[in-house]
């Protein structure tokens, strides 16, 4: 295989689909390895380290689609990028699979797209879960931008000149990013408290020393689908959460939301009249922005102070942590590979029989599958 | 067998076994029940007082029993005494000083 | 009352000493304890009355010497408990000794006559033994009371060639128990006993009051071995198994005692180490004493406490000893002692020093409290740890002229118990003396902040 | 020899028993505590043999014995010791009975007779006691060793009505011994020495296997007090001695034992209960059986260990022991064991779960290790602590068709011992039963793991 | 005093004395070790030989002294293999397993 | 009194110079004080909160200016707004007491004027110490910045996508921001070491759980001068200090820098060479910058990228955390007119004989005071 390696396109992307590590471990798999020069620069790759792993330098991204039999990307290609692509390249990518028009257009280009957002959730595919480890960078950079805006300290210190009490920071959705930001709070010194619809997850925020706060669900009610994502809830019950979170948040310092429902908009968790009640000073950072936010006031990418209260935007978190960011989604994206090419002479040879692929397949050469996981 | 045991080997083998006994018994003893403990071993050595009551057993009165005689009033200060006193600085812990 | 129905009450008697003993090994059992005690002496004494024929008298002779002594204990202050235990073991080896002569005096009355109404060798030795013996704890005890109670200065009576005199009047003690032997006369019996009492002096005076406990234990050891040696002579199990009960746990206690001060007991015996207790470094140039303790002391302390507050300052830092401070803190809320931790705003090296050792431990906020907080709950508390810290609560920042005069400061010395703990009597950073060490209520232990509170959770 | 020479002897020889049991109660003393036992018995029995006029003859029955119990002892397996034990413990009965048999054959020479020629009354009712224990001894510890050495299935064979058998047999045996004591006839005698064998059978053959160290111990008990009962018979002290000490002991350890194990020693004893130490949860509905220990088994594991290898899984969070964790494993370092973490990628509930974990605890993070670093490892470890995981060490990750297959693991199955520490049987995050906890070389430690870890730290 | 104390008296204080010493030495055994102190005080059951001894004793051979025989060489398998057998469960230990 | 609180005017900087509390204990204390509207802003305290808690607000500076007897500050006037002030003001502050040319100002205007830099460093004066108090927030703030800035995660981590390596943090000069960036730096989970010339720092920077980095110091050199402060070493001492840091620097991810001697310009221990020589982004924050930098190549404010590293150098990191640093600082200053002001009436009474008194005081009623401390 010749594996493609352009630099991403996306303003504000750092990370990058390949590290020299990886690319190392390509080529010696049977595969060339074609690098966009400057690609992993945003995440402090040098081109020369990619060199010295093995892969070749290409000056620019239509070289490397020109060359390549299948190209790794951290985000799926624009529609003029997939312009660029041969037809039968394989493509595996943050794809966004919902986007049916993307779907539509690598269709008719003749691709074959694996979609990372698809995988199941099984134990095996865990080394291959992109969405994990980027989430799990989110909630971890999410505290650290909290702490960034937040005028006063996290921690609480007993000083000569006086007494800092620790911020207080609610956590609202422990998945995997709200978790990580969970114990990211927690070492920072704050008091922290979560809340999730998944009845399951409170042992969990526990586990990690902070409070967990608990909506009193209808008996039977997990909060949960089948396959471990939060579900919507009854209107009865979005309505006491309302009323716990507006309370919850007005003694917060700092908010971290990161609730989603997968296919589904973002969650309204905080109304403008709880931004309204919330202490001067206070932050909130919503991780769950890019599909419409947890809380109606965030903008997109945007730092903005509504009603004394700094909302934090950005959408592209990881991006901030480029380099561990890269090197994760990198390794994910190799686990993955090892399923589809021979790990001696790289040959692609797709085994339509395996739930990873099914899932994850969302373009056949140049036919959309129906959604499999 | 059997045959004749001098009454003293017996008692030495009682002596033997009893140093046994006490060296385990007061081995963990915690600190803070070291004057405790001291009271109570005090108090239990006024036992001389049965040594005391035969030496004043002799019905009549001469040199010999009344120093027995003496013995007791003071072995019998000591028993009544130390077992009080345990009881007083026992007492005391109970009420967490 | 048959001689097998005696043998038997004395077992009973003496299982119950042993009972006694077993139970005041711990402090739940220990009010037990006392109590089997009380029960075996009134076996053992009950048994004895049926066997003699006077017992009226002997009731009268009880009565009066108990009252006296139920009277005293119920009178005496706590404080002085040591000294009423080391006179009233004085007795004991008094009424050893008057034994002893009354059985010289009438052999026949004990069964411990030869044939021909002289004494049997073997109880001359055991006599010899208990006289002597009942007489040093007599007059060891006397001195060991004085200098507890104060009536004799407690410092450590030294001369020049202490051990030599103590030698040769012991070796000529035996000479004229040897002569006693022989001639069964009553003079060299006498000048034995007299030199048994002066040995007993003797032998005190060159311990400093500091060990005068372990003095007493060692004495009650004694007299334990002279209520056995009687016990041989009586041919009595009772006397030989409480003797040598009360023999045994007394020496194993002196011992105990010692190693919980860290003393040898060999120096504590020989005399003239007992005033060195404390002052191991000190600004100041005088010797000046300090309470020091183990931390089992200090873990029953506040293992006993209701509440308890905890001062960290820089040495919990350097030693590092925040995660076992927590658990020790665990350990005592377990026990149902309320914890509290009070911060000082420039305790430790750098603002907020002690809150992250704390936050590294996890301990809960809402056990950290600011001095402002703490200061005026420091009356009610029972126990204040100090651990690692000095400067801050130094009570020099009162006295104006001091270097930290107007430094407030967490005034611990206002609790009811302060145990500080340090590894040396070395100043802080305002290189100051403390004099919070010195007071009373006070109680130090040394050594490094992380090995003594792994020695309190051991001990908790 | 004089008597008095003879009975200073065994004097000095019941002090070494006691000795030896002191010495065994302790890892440093207990090589010495076993030379004590044989210089006690050495000396026991020279003495004895000084009294006996054809000691060539018993000279000979010792040697025989003697070398029998040498090369057995010598030749058996080390896992077969504690059938070995209890092999030996029948021997034991049966020379109990043995003896009471020539006693009762030819009282004279024992010197138990009355003027008649006769038993005398208390030794005839020391002599049946003495026969009973034996065979009960006996027969009991010839089951116990079938158990033990597979010999007879470990299953407890329990039949209804059980208890009432035994009752009633056990009540005939007394009969049986009241016609004994009355008529001094051998049928009463021999009649009660066979229940007795039957007696020991059914008391031990409802007993499950996994009990059986504990029976070991009471049976041990048993022949002690059959020791003692002789003694009194025979008037000899050492013999009372060494026989109480052994009953006292024996039923002591029985309850240290059960305690240990979370067992009630009535339930052990009265049978029925012993099969079920295993199998709480667990998916698959057979019953199987696993090793569990308490947490000072599992202490003494790693304490002599070289290398311990933890592996920490999201049971650790939710007791959120780690702090504990890091404590014991500071104290395996000072001991000289070489610690170690081993973490795999998706223990606990989000990525990196397990870091956070430990470095709250500040382990130091070179002592952390990855999968791939250390799976090379576990093959020259001694014991892994696998710690609140789970699915993370499950072995069926390499069975194709298994929810978790293809995930990688950590091979802690590699390593020589593996003590898992869980609450319960039940499943981890994938639900799957797991084969690691039935191995041979697993060691499963209930509870919660705080409690559990805590108690490592108080048993190390 | 002294009278005469029938020998049981004597013995059973003996024999109460030795209950107390074995109590209080096992008490704190570590659990390592509990395999290895059955097997010693197994050995020491073994004490009973001094009876079997005894019963093997007269001169003149008999049913009774042979079953003292007997009764001498099963307490001597005992004795010899109790002790070698806690030797070597000891030697295990010390070399760290 | 009457004691005026103008908003600041130095560009970033967002603290004041009293908060609701303080002016709620100045007012109990017999004065009277006037804050300008809108000068707690930056720090998220409103104006309707010091209105609360017993201040006059006046609209603008001129305002305050004209009616206070004290004027309490963050930074020292600048010329302009010195001419606003009256004669004979009091002024209180970090007055930057270095600047010849201000301290002329003052002296010509007739104030009377204390800085707060000068503060001898004894125990009684422990709570008015703004310089600790500021240095404090200071290494707080480093490594978030750091953190910010840096493209990888702090904390070690083991996942499914593989291991990413825990953050390797050098702090150089341990003061109070050096601890407190260590005490920081250690909570987020990286590894840290820390370097000073001072040889007493060692235990407390162990106490922290950090590894000191030791220059073998000449014999009886103990880096300090009497006042506790460091002092500049030999040239065989720079030396080798000079190569030590080299290597430290190469195997560290984030460098933080705080050294500092009074009065001197900050020694420059990062030297272009090292910077050329650190792995590719990695971060230096440099604390010292205002004097001078302790690494050349740091700039004023800025955030750059030189050789791969990326140089953090923000001056006022105190106003960036600005409602706890004006807590902390309001209170110092409290602490500090607690001399000055008699605690019922408020009259001011200035104990020329108190040593604190005479370090802090650096201009009397228009008269330069000879440096005291
Ligand atoms: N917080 C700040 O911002 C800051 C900054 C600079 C200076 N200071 C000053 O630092 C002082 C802080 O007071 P403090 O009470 O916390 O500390 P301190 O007065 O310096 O006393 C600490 C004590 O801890 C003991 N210690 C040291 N290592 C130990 C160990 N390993 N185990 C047990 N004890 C140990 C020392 O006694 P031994 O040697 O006998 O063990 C010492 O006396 C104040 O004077 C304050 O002004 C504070
Ligand atoms: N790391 C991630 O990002 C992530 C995210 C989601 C899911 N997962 C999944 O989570 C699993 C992680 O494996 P694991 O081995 O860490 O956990 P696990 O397989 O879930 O097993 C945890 C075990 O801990 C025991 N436990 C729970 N509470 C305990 C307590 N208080 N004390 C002692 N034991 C306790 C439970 O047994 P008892 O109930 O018997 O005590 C349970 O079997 C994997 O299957 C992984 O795929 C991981
Ligand atoms: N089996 C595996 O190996 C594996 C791997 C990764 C994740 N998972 C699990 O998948 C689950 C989903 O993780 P995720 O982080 O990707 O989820 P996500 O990003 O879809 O959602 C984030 C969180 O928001 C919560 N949420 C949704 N609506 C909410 C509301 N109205 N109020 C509050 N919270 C709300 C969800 O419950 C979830 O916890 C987790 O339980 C995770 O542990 C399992
Ligand atoms: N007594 C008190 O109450 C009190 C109050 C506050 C501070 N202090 C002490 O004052 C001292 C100075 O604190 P600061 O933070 O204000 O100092 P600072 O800001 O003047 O200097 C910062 C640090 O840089 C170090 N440094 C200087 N030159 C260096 C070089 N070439 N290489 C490496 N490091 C170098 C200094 O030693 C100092 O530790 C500290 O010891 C502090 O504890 C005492």
């Amino acid at each position: 295989m010749r594996i493609g390696i352009p630099a991403e396109t996306r303003p504000g992307e750092r990370r990058v689909a390949a590290t020299p590590e990886t690319v190392k471990k390509l080529c010696a798999g049977g595969n060339t390895v074609l690098v966009q020069k400057g690609a992993g620069a945003g995440a402090f790759f040098s081109d020369s380290d990619f060199a010295a792993a093995g892969a070749q330098l290409a000056e620019t991204a239509a070289d490397v689609y020109a060359a390549a039999d299948m190209t790794l990307k951290v985000r799926g290609p624009e529609p003029e990028e997939i312009r660029a692509l041969r037809s039968g390249t394989v493509l595996v990518g943050l794809l966004t699979p919902h986007r049916q028009d993307l779907m539509q257009a690598y269709a008719q280009h003749g691709l074959t797209a694996f979609a990372m957002e698809r995988l199941p959730r099984i134990s095996r595919a865990q080394g291959m879960d992109a969405l994990s480890s980027q989430a799990n960078i989110g909630g971890y950079k999410a505290v650290l931008l909290a702490a960034h805006y937040y005028r006063r300290f996290f921690p609480m210190l007993m000083t000569a000149a006086g007494t800092v009490k620790a911020a207080r920071v609610l956590v609202l959705g422990a998945g995997v990013a709200g978790l990580q930001a969970i114990a990211t709070a927690k070492r920072l010194g704050s008091v922290v408290e979560a809340f999730d619809v998944r009845a399951a997850v409170k042992e969990q925020v526990e586990s990690l020393g902070a409070k967990f706060v608990e909506v009193p669900a209808a008996p039977g009610d997990s909060g949960e689908t089948a396959g471990g994502y939060a579900k919507e809830m009854s209107e009865d019950y979005q309505r006491r959460q309302a009323e716990l979170i507006h309370q919850r948040a007005q003694a917060a310092d700092v908010v971290i939301t990161t609730a989603l429902i997968p296919g589904k908009p973002a969650p309204a968790l905080i109304s403008e009249d709880t931004v309204k009640a919330m202490k001067l000073g206070s932050v909130i950072v919503d991780l769950a922005v890019e599909a419409g936010g947890n809380c109606p006031l965030t903008e997109t990418d945007q730092v903005v102070e509504r009603h004394g209260v700094t909302l934090v935007g950005f959408s592209n978190l990881p991006s901030m942590v480029a380099a561990d960011a890269s090197a994760l989604y990198a390794r994910n994206l190799l686990n993955f590979l090892g399923l589809l090419l021979d790990p001696k002479t790289g040959a692609l040879n797709i085994p339509m029989e395996d739930e990873i692929i099914r899932g994850a397949l969302v373009c056949h050469q140049g036919t959309i599958q129906p959604s499999g996981a | 067998m059997g045959g004749t045991v001098d009454p003293f080997i017996i008692n030495l083998t009682v002596f033997v076994l009893a140093i046994f006994v006490g060296y385990h018994v007061v081995w963990n003893v915690t600190p803070a029940l070291h004057t405790p403990l001291m009271s109570v071993t005090n108090a239990i050595s006024g036992i001389i007082i049965v040594g005391a009551m035969l030496a004043a057993a002799p019905a009549e009165m001469d040199f010999g029993s009344l120093s027995g005689f003496v013995a007791v009033v003071l072995a019998a200060v000591n028993v009544f005494g130390g077992f009080l006193v345990t009881q007083r600085m026992l007492d005391m812990f109970k009420k967490k000083k | 009352m048959s001689m097998n129905q005696v043998a038997l009450a004395y077992l009973v008697a003496s299982v119950f000493f042993i009972l006694s003993l077993k139970g005041l090994s711990s402090p739940v059992s220990a009010r037990r304890g006392n109590l089997f005690g009380i029960l075996g002496m009134t076996i053992a004494v009950l048994t004895t009355l049926s066997l003699t024929r006077n017992w009226m008298l002997i009731v009268l002779g009880i009565a009066a010497g108990g009252s006296i002594g139920a009277v005293v204990a119920r009178r005496i202050e706590m404080t002085s408990m040591p000294e009423l235990v080391a006179a009233m073991h004085s007795l004991v080896g008094l009424a050893a000794v008057l034994i002893a002569i009354s059985a010289v005096h009438n052999p026949v009355a004990y069964g411990i006559a030869a044939a021909d109404g002289t004494l049997h060798g073997g109880s001359r030795v055991e006599l010899f033994i208990g006289t002597f013996v009942g007489a040093i704890t007599f007059s060891g005890s006397v001195v060991a009371f004085g200098k507890l109670s104060g009536r004799i200065g407690a410092a450590p009576l030294v001369f020049r060639g202490q051990h030599g005199v103590n030698l040769i009047l012991a070796l000529a003690m035996l000479g004229f128990g040897v002569a006693f032997f022989v001639t069964q006369d009553w003079t060299p019996f006498l000048v034995m006993a007299g030199m048994a009492l002066l040995l007993g002096v003797l032998i005190i005076v060159p311990i400093g009051g500091a060990d005068m406990p372990v003095v007493v234990s060692m004495l009650n050891s004694y007299s334990g071995w002279a209520a056995a040696g009687i016990g041989f002579s009586l041919n009595n199990a009772m006397l030989i198994i409480a003797g040598s009960l009360v023999g045994s746990s007394g020496a194993i206690l002196s011992y105990v005692m010692c190693k919980a001060m860290n003393r040898s007991i060999i120096n504590v015996l020989l005399g003239g180490f007992g005033g060195d207790s404390a002052a191991a470094g000190g600004a100041a140039g005088a010797q000046r004493n300090v309470k020091s303790g183990s931390p089992e002391d200090a873990a029953f302390l506040m293992g006993n406490a209701e509440s308890v507050v905890i001062v960290p300052g820089y040495g919990l830092a350097v030693a590092r000893a925040q995660h076992a401070l927590k658990e020790m803190a665990d350990l005592l809320h377990e026990k149902g002692v309320k914890v509290r931790y009070a911060i000082h705003p420039v305790a430790g090296r750098m603002p907020g020093h002690m809150n992250v050792l704390l936050a590294e431990a996890e301990v809960p906020y809402d056990q950290v409290f600011e001095m402002e907080e703490i200061n005026n709950e420091f009356s009610s508390t029972d126990v204040v740890l100090v651990i690692g810290a000095n400067d801050v609560v130094n009570p020099a920042a009162k006295v104006p002229g001091s270097p930290i005069y107007g430094m407030p400061i967490l005034e611990v010395q206002k609790a009811r118990t302060v145990i500080v703990v340090k590894r040396s009597m070395a100043a802080g950073y305002a290189g100051l003396d403390n004099e919070l060490f010195y007071m009373g209520k006070t109680m130090m232990v040394f050594g490094d902040a992380k090995k003594v509170v792994e020695g309190l959770v051991k001990a908790l």
